[in-house]
């Protein structure tokens, strides 16, 4: 197979291939044009969006743990009359989609944020952030509880008509429960996982390693978690899903694909290598045609549980 | 900004856990400015996970070749310590915004304290050869540390212009004490620029001075990274004048002293 | 401060160090004999306990993930009659706790365990797993509903004199209302953390690598979020915790202590070290020592949050 | 059973991504016994986080030394094929139930499948110099591999004895053909013991062989370890009679044939 046909979907939205950014971790997505033509990738997840600027949390922010990395960033951005003035416009300019992660503190936040994406050119989905652990008011509390999670997505459904991709906390007892309400709520698609909910203490200080004590953890250490996470729901669910979690490598995409998921989100990677996006849209290209697969949709969710 | 696979051309043990690395790297060498950094992809597992900063010890743009001095203090850069020449290493950079020399610069205090010296050595040698009022002050923990970091070895710094915490080499003392005798000293005609590196504690200390001294300071920060190229917004520092935060490794490494509120970092 | 004092304790456990290893990775305790004289821990949990031996999960059984480590064992012992004939006998002969660690498919068979245990000397508590990801009927199931995992460890108190420390599971979304409720039903210890579920494929067989596809994931990859469960379980209310998840130095079990552990578990780390618990304990040691820090109980719960 | 700090003598690459390891492990060396295997530390940081199991393809107690010949298959035998002599290494063992030769034992068969040779070759010198009619196989992918794992160097192994999976050495086709050849030609008056290690589909080809000329045989088992020490109860292998598992770490490596069931493993 000379040629394998990398071109997937979620839900509604169709992807030349199907690696895209993670939220939060390739800016808007312009930071990474030094390092390769960001068309190459299926898309890009903007960093979370917000009705006015906010100024993140206090540092330190980040810390290391073992194959994992914990942040408490606080969706730091410029807010959305910024995003469409000077940032949207940059976007559209660029072959590839734009999804915009969307974050607020109340149902309303969302909305707005929402209602002002409404009607421009170049967006070609929603991913709306109900997981963010990072962010007291709101964020987590909307997607831990099944009922807040579906009503959220239920007027975010009823004031656009972008597909929505409803991005799931993994903090919870039963992953299946919030997706399969957010999807009866009107989400098209479920993105799985954001960052597990972390601590880390100096021994020297005794304080927390990060100023808001807990963070959102990210990196190869997590991925067993992701990816039970996204095979639990597409067994149980067989709906789109944006898969990611510690994906390093094409293999680890593949087995987010294998798992279920139509289309993956590439995060912490990218820190350490910014050209990690387009590697694993590469390596999942080699991988199809050395084992012959005619495309990436045979591949999605053929595990083999025999 | 570019990620290249150097090769490790020496990796130098100098004692007192410092090390000096030079990288065959040309084309990082090429674009490469004082006061930038590079980060390096440590190990090819995920533990660590993230690259770890180092500022440019020396460029060398003719032979392709970048220098790093680094201490060790904890994993990454004990595994960077057992590396052997002819290893490669995945270099990224150059990344931030370096020291600006101004053409007409008058006259000049340079400020080191411990391995913050790394991002100073390379100004030092320029500052030295031109033809200004030109002062470097070099503070560390013992002489044996001192020795290591080999801040005058090339061009020496006046012995009295050297600190160690412990008074076992030059004045025991902090360093930004020697500074300020010298200021009060010396500077009566010319307002002379600060370029420092070194410990937060250090670093307020010299923001401090200059605040006192009405001197313009840059100053290089350090700060947890994690992609070193403005994407995480992981690396901030509290805005002096207005709400928010600067990235240190987009913004910075080297600020205004004026810009920046070291408090909290 | 030249000898600090480590003993601590659990409730009303008392124990000369707090360092015990974790149940499922070092057999009975008796296998560490070989490497040091386990009298120099603070205890032994045992392997799992069951009424009628278990054979276990068929093979593989085993995967290693980034700093993780997935397993699904399955419960594999040999029974409590054997356990009472030929391993007690053994274990009250060594001057250290041991702390049973009992499971079930039903009420019925943890309480079997719990009353077979009971009269017996030498076991200084139980503790009860109610989290175990790799056994299909109960195990998880009573833990991550809070009325069930109630309920169980009401029964179980009703059963028995003994010290009781409910292990929880940390797949939960709310740890501390779990934990709060055990507590009330009589338990004297919580057990944080349990295993992480986790999933991991091969992308050449498109296979699960472990046979009962998902596993528990231990090791250093789960030690922030371990760490971020003791401390919101310790900051709401103020229990005894035995804390685990990727305890792998001296340091990382002063992580645990200063969030609120009065005691840690090692598990994975033995199988890189099958000394490792005792390292830790004469690490703490000398952290104490350098810190001028009296003893171990000046330490727990000691994290500073200004 | 125990652990020690050993030191890298050697670490030979001898091609095909075969590594020959030399190790100064006195206290390993001493109990070390055929079929036995050691778990290598191979990261200090926690990427790879478990040992590494290996059995001895050499032990010399005389000088302290065991050797490990390992092929490189993928993060943990990488990472161990750069280290280099002088280097220390955290050797734990030995471990398991190695073969065993009986005294009285009259005839032999040894049959090597790839890398799985390293378990034998300590057996093949043994054997080679007793007084018993004695043959060794061995199957490789193909001629490079069976020079890098270089069976017959010391001693060699007949030429019709080998076979390769690409017919570039010796026979086209499945070692085990070969040896049912050779049993219905040559062993009518004494049953042979065979030793084996290799891959499972070999193993398994033995154990019915061994079935059909009702044979002893001892093989020797992988499986995906944690500690090795028997603990994890994790390197689970099915029962060939009643319920429940060996653990292969700690009742093998090696099996007689009829005691396990290798469907699963
Ligand atoms: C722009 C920049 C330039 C730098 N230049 C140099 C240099 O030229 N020479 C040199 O020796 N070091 C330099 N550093 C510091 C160097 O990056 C850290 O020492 C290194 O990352 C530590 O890695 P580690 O894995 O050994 O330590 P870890 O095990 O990660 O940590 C050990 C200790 O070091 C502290 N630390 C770790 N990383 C940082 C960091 N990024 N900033 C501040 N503290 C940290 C930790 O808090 C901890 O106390 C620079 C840092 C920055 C941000
Ligand atoms: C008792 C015993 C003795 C052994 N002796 C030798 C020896 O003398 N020489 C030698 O080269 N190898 C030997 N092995 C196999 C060796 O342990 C593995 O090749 C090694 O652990 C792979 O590590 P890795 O990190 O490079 O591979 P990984 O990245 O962990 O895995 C790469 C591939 O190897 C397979 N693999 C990994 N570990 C094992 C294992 N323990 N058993 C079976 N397959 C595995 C994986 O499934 C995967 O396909 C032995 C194994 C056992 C259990
Ligand atoms: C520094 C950082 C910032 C992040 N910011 C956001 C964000 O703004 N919105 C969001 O939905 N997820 C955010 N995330 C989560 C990532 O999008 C992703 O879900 C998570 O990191 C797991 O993937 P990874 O392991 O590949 O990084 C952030 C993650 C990191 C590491
Ligand atoms: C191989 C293995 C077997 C285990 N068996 C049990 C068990 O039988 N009962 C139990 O409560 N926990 C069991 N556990 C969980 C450990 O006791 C511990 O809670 C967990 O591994 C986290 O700690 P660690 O990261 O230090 O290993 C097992 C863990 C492993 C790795
Ligand atoms: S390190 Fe990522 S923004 Fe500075
Ligand atoms: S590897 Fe742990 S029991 Fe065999």
């Amino acid at each position: 197979m000379n040629n394998p046909d990398l071109s997937t979907g979620l839900g509604p939205i169709e992807l030349k291939n199907p690696v895209l950014t993670a939220s939060g971790t390739a800016g808007y997505g312009l930071e990474l044009r030094p390092f390769f033509d960001i068309a190459e990738l299926g898309g890009i997840v903007t960093k979370a969006v917000t009705p006015e600027p906010r100024v993140g949390n206090p540092p330190p922010r980040l810390w290391e743990t073992s194959c994992g990395l914990l942040n408490s960033i606080g969706l730091e951005n410029v807010g959305l009359a910024a995003f469409l003035k000077d940032i949207l416009p940059l976007l559209q300019k660029i072959n590839t989609r734009v999804i915009v992660n969307v974050a607020g503190r109340t149902e309303d936040e969302y909305l707005e944020v929402v209602r002002g994406l409404n009607g421009n050119e170049g967006i070609a989905g929603l991913e709306i952030n109900i997981s963010c652990p990072n962010v007291k008011q709101g964020g987590i509390a909307f997607g831990t509880d099944p009922v807040m999670a579906a009503a959220l997505i239920k007027k975010v459904r009823a004031a656009t008509d972008y597909p929505l991709i409803a991005k799931l906390p993994p903090n919870v007892t039963d992953i299946v429960i919030i997706a399969e309400r957010v999807m009866e709520a009107g989400a098209d698609v479920v993105s799985l996982i954001n960052t597990l909910k972390g601590l880390a203490v100096d021994v020297n200080t005794r304080k927390p390693c990060l100023a808001t004590i807990t963070g959102g953890l990210s990196g190869p250490a997590i991925k067993p978690v992701a990816l039970r996470m996204v095979h639990e729901v597409y067994q149980a669910l067989k709906i789109p899903i944006l898969g990611g979690g510690g994906i390093m490598t094409a293999d680890d995409a593949l087995e987010f694909i294998i798992c279920g998921a139509g289309a993956v989100s590439v995060g912490t990677a990218i820190f350490r290598d910014p050209k990690a996006p387009l590697n694993i849209a590469q390596g999942i290209k080699s991988y199809l045609a050395k084992n012959n697969i005619g495309g990436i949709r045979n591949l999605i969710g053929s595990i083999d549980l025999s | 900004m570019l990620a290249e696979q150097a090769k490790i051309l020496e990796n130098r043990d100098r004692g007192a856990g410092v090390f000096l690395l030079k990288l065959g790297s040309p084309l990082v060498a090429r674009q490469a400015r004082v006061g930038q950094f590079v980060q390096l992809l440590i190990s090819e597992n995920y533990d660590p996970l993230l690259r770890r900063p180092f500022c440019f010890y020396n460029i060398d743009q003719d032979n392709g070749q970048i220098e790093v001095l680094y201490q060790v203090v904890g994993t990454g850069t004990e595994l960077l310590s057992r590396k052997k020449a002819g290893e490669k290493l995945s270099v990224f950079g150059p990344l931030g915004r370096g020291f600006e020399i101004e053409p007409d610069l008058e006259s000049a205090i340079l400020i080191g304290g411990g391995i913050g010296w790394a991002a100073l050595n390379k100004i030092h040698h320029k500052l030295a050869l031109r033809d200004i009022h030109y002062v470097p002050f070099f503070g560390a923990r013992d002489l044996g540390f001192y020795q290591a970091i080999g801040a005058g070895e090339v061009i020496p710094i006046p012995p009295g212009n050297i600190a160690t915490d412990d008074g076992s080499y030059g004045y025991h003392g902090f360093i930004t004490e020697l500074v300020e005798a010298k200021i009060n000293e010396e500077f009566h005609f010319s307002k002379p620029t600060i370029f420092a590196c070194g410990p937060n504690p250090m670093l307020k200390a010299v923001q401090a001075l200059a605040g006192k001294y009405d001197l313009k300071a840059q100053i290089s920060l350090e700060a947890r990274m994690a992609c070193g190229f403005g994407v995480c917004l992981g690396c901030a520092v509290k805005k002096a004048h207005g709400e928010g935060y600067f990235k240190v490794c987009h913004d910075g490494p080297v600020f205004n002293a004026d810009e920046v509120e070291l408090s909290k970092i």
